[in-house]
């Protein structure tokens, strides 16, 4: 009998859980995830929680330096405003971890079961891949998913794969996002990863709506800050949820 | 500190096994990695106050402490805590009490290396577990 | 006794093995992997290892759809021109595959032990993250490293950390690579991830050379025939690999 | 088909571990998954043939085929092959001998599912092993 698993099972039973996931890497998933974290912080008390062991890049876009400080109700999360964040990387500091992966299940049971997870809406964040972390999400709780890609063609056949996993599986994929399609310059868009034709194509074949999201070069200036973004992404991650 | 939280996860799914089999429960076994620097005596104190609680209020808590064998995946070398106590005072002292390690024992390869070759590629066991219950 | 994994380490004793890293995903990994091969191909005969299990991108970047023949000698290559080309996304074709962390090592263990491989050069593409496949290259050989990321802060910090772990490792990293810094427009750059400050800083205070490589649009043309790409980026590592 | 790899890195690895020890080889047990259905007979063969050309020329194999006990990490279940013998079914179909799964059998998880709750995440033992060796 695992008792971590068994609780952290508990602190997520009858939530709102949304994933924001894709076997592809640098596709804007950490970034996504915080934006939306922060809108529904608008409105109401939301948890963010950072699956991406190696990453860590919620405490990266949020500037967040600390250690969690643990209490008898276990770990207590960061807070931003309305957002309580937990992070593997808040209980190592700037240290890299590196790990057998037989260890990021544990891992990732004891931040979800440790986490004094108050929140009825929680964001989950999770690394690029197919394996221990996205298992362990799975073995915990049956979230809504966000599945986010790339336009090109490379990108959008690696989510495709996925998609077929997470349909197999069952999960509900809310929409699609097909992040960094175009670049608007006073002289028109540029289309640095391609134009979304695959994306669109398997948002059809699978009946899932695809929302498109552009390149902000602004975005850069917020790292470390990004609850102080408002600029292109955030307006149209707005637009998608108020639909 | 967190001793509670984990205490509080062991008596609850004690007592969900024990309302699911409709079993009473005498003695939970739960055995935890020395890694963990865990405290019994905590652990057993903040069993006995939540149990209180709960439908396993006779249940009695008794916690071993495994020793950790770490096999190097990569030169195949065992070792144990002793052999890398001169890492793991550092993470005591650069954190303190609540350090990762007494948090999520499965991050010593974070931390530490096979003495012998250098790799942070070892076999750990470091999870939390329930071994047995006496009904 | 893990007889796989002997074989493993002796199909690649002696060789100069080449490996493209980043613990942050979508830097470029795969695609820099395969343009390295490419030149290397142009002069000798080279292997293109592919470990990112979920992402079988050189696959994709190549326009391999086959599976890998098996002989006596174990899993043949894919050939293209010079280049021998092993992926375990040759071995399932275009299923997903979904693994626990713990057997990802036997997998890649298997690929690398079973591979004929007969070339004196090889180049390896790895995930992202610094679990089990990073580990089980580390089992396997010594590799050099070209580590990679994005200008961007978010990405700069996390491969610092894992540079940190590799030069205490005592692995040699031979450059860092800054891909997409900038976007070359009629009417002067864009810097979509920002400027390369955070890299440069990085490479003057770990003493490694750094080399900055634009965002070319063309590159999404090419995807399925790579071999057949010859713009900035190609003529970039080119320049790199002639220093 | 790739038997004959598998038979040579035994052999190459038994060889280095006989050369070191100074002993010489009567015998190596070899472990090996049933998932993987790998061919005993051709494995033995292609032991004997490599065996010839290296320093342990008298030793014999012997090869154990593991029953597979697959463990559900999500709910539990423990279950065989066959039990998802319709599932491992399609593969043979679909890729012929040289499936994935004969050549990496840790892709199981890939193509089946725990049939007792659907989840790709088992525990699976799929590892081949020199166990043991007599001098
Ligand atoms: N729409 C966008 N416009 C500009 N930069 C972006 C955009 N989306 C993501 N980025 C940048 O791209 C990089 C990868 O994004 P990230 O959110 O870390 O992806 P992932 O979590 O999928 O690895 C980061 O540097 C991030 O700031
Ligand atoms: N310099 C570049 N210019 C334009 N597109 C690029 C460039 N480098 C990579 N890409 C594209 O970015 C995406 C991610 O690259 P990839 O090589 O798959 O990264 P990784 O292997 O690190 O995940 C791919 O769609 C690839 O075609
Ligand atoms: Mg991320
Ligand atoms: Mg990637
Ligand atoms: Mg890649
Ligand atoms: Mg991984
Ligand atoms: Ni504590
Ligand atoms: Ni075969
Ligand atoms: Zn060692
Ligand atoms: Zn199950």
């Amino acid at each position: 009998m695992n008792p971590i698993l068994e609780l952290a099972r508990e602190r997520l039973k009858g939530k709102r859980v949304l994933a924001v996931m894709s076997a592809k890497g640098g596709v804007g998933k950490s970034t996504i995830a915080s934006l939306i974290a922060l809108n529904f912080g608008e409105r109401q008390k939301t948890a963010l929680i950072d699956l991406d062991i190696y990453g860590n890049s919620v405490l990266k876009l949020f500037g967040i330096q600390k250690l969690h400080e643990v209490s008898k109700e276990g770990i207590e999360p960061f807070r931003v405003g309305n957002l309580s964040i937990f992070s593997v990387g808040g209980l190592v500091g700037d240290h890299y971890i590196v790990l057998p992966g037989k260890e990021e299940g544990n891992v990732l049971e004891s931040l979800l079961g440790l986490a004094n997870l108050r929140e009825e809406t929680v964001v989950i964040d999770t690394p690029p891949g197919m394996g221990e972390e996205l298992l362990t999400l799975k073995r915990v709780a049956n979230p809504e998913v966000i599945l986010v890609t790339l336009p090109s063609k490379l990108s959008v056949m690696v989510v495709e794969q996925m998609l077929e996993y997470l349909l197999e599986s069952k999960l509900k994929v809310e929409w699609i996002v097909a992040n960094m399609c175009y670049l608007n310059t006073p002289f028109g868009p540029i289309y640095p990863f391609g134009k979304p034709e695959f994306v669109e194509k398997l948002g059809v074949e699978k009946g899932i709506k695809v929302e498109y999201l552009p390149v902000d070069p602004e975005l850069e200036d917020f790292s470390g800050r990004i609850w102080d973004y408002s600029g292109l992404l955030k307006e149209e991650i707005r637009k998608i949820l108020d639909e | 500190m967190h001793e509670w939280a984990i205490a509080m996860s062991v008596v609850s799914s004690v007592e969900k096994w024990s309302m699911e089999k409709n079993l009473g429960v005498k003695k939970v076994f739960l055995s935890i990695p020395s890694l963990s620097m865990l405290e019994v005596e905590v652990l057993i104190e903040a069993f006995n106050t939540i149990k209180k609680e709960s439908k396993i209020r006779d249940a009695e808590l008794e916690v071993r402490v495994r020793d950790q064998n770490f096999k190097c995946r990569s030169c195949g070398n065992v070792f144990t805590m002793k052999d890398i106590r001169d890492q793991l005072d550092p993470i005591l002292r650069d954190y303190g009490e609540e350090n990762p390690l007494h948090i999520v024992p499965s991050l010593i390869t974070a931390f530490a290396k096979c003495p012998k070759c250098g790799s942070h590629d070892f076999d750990v066991d470091s999870s939390i577990r329930v071994e047995g219950i006496e009904v």
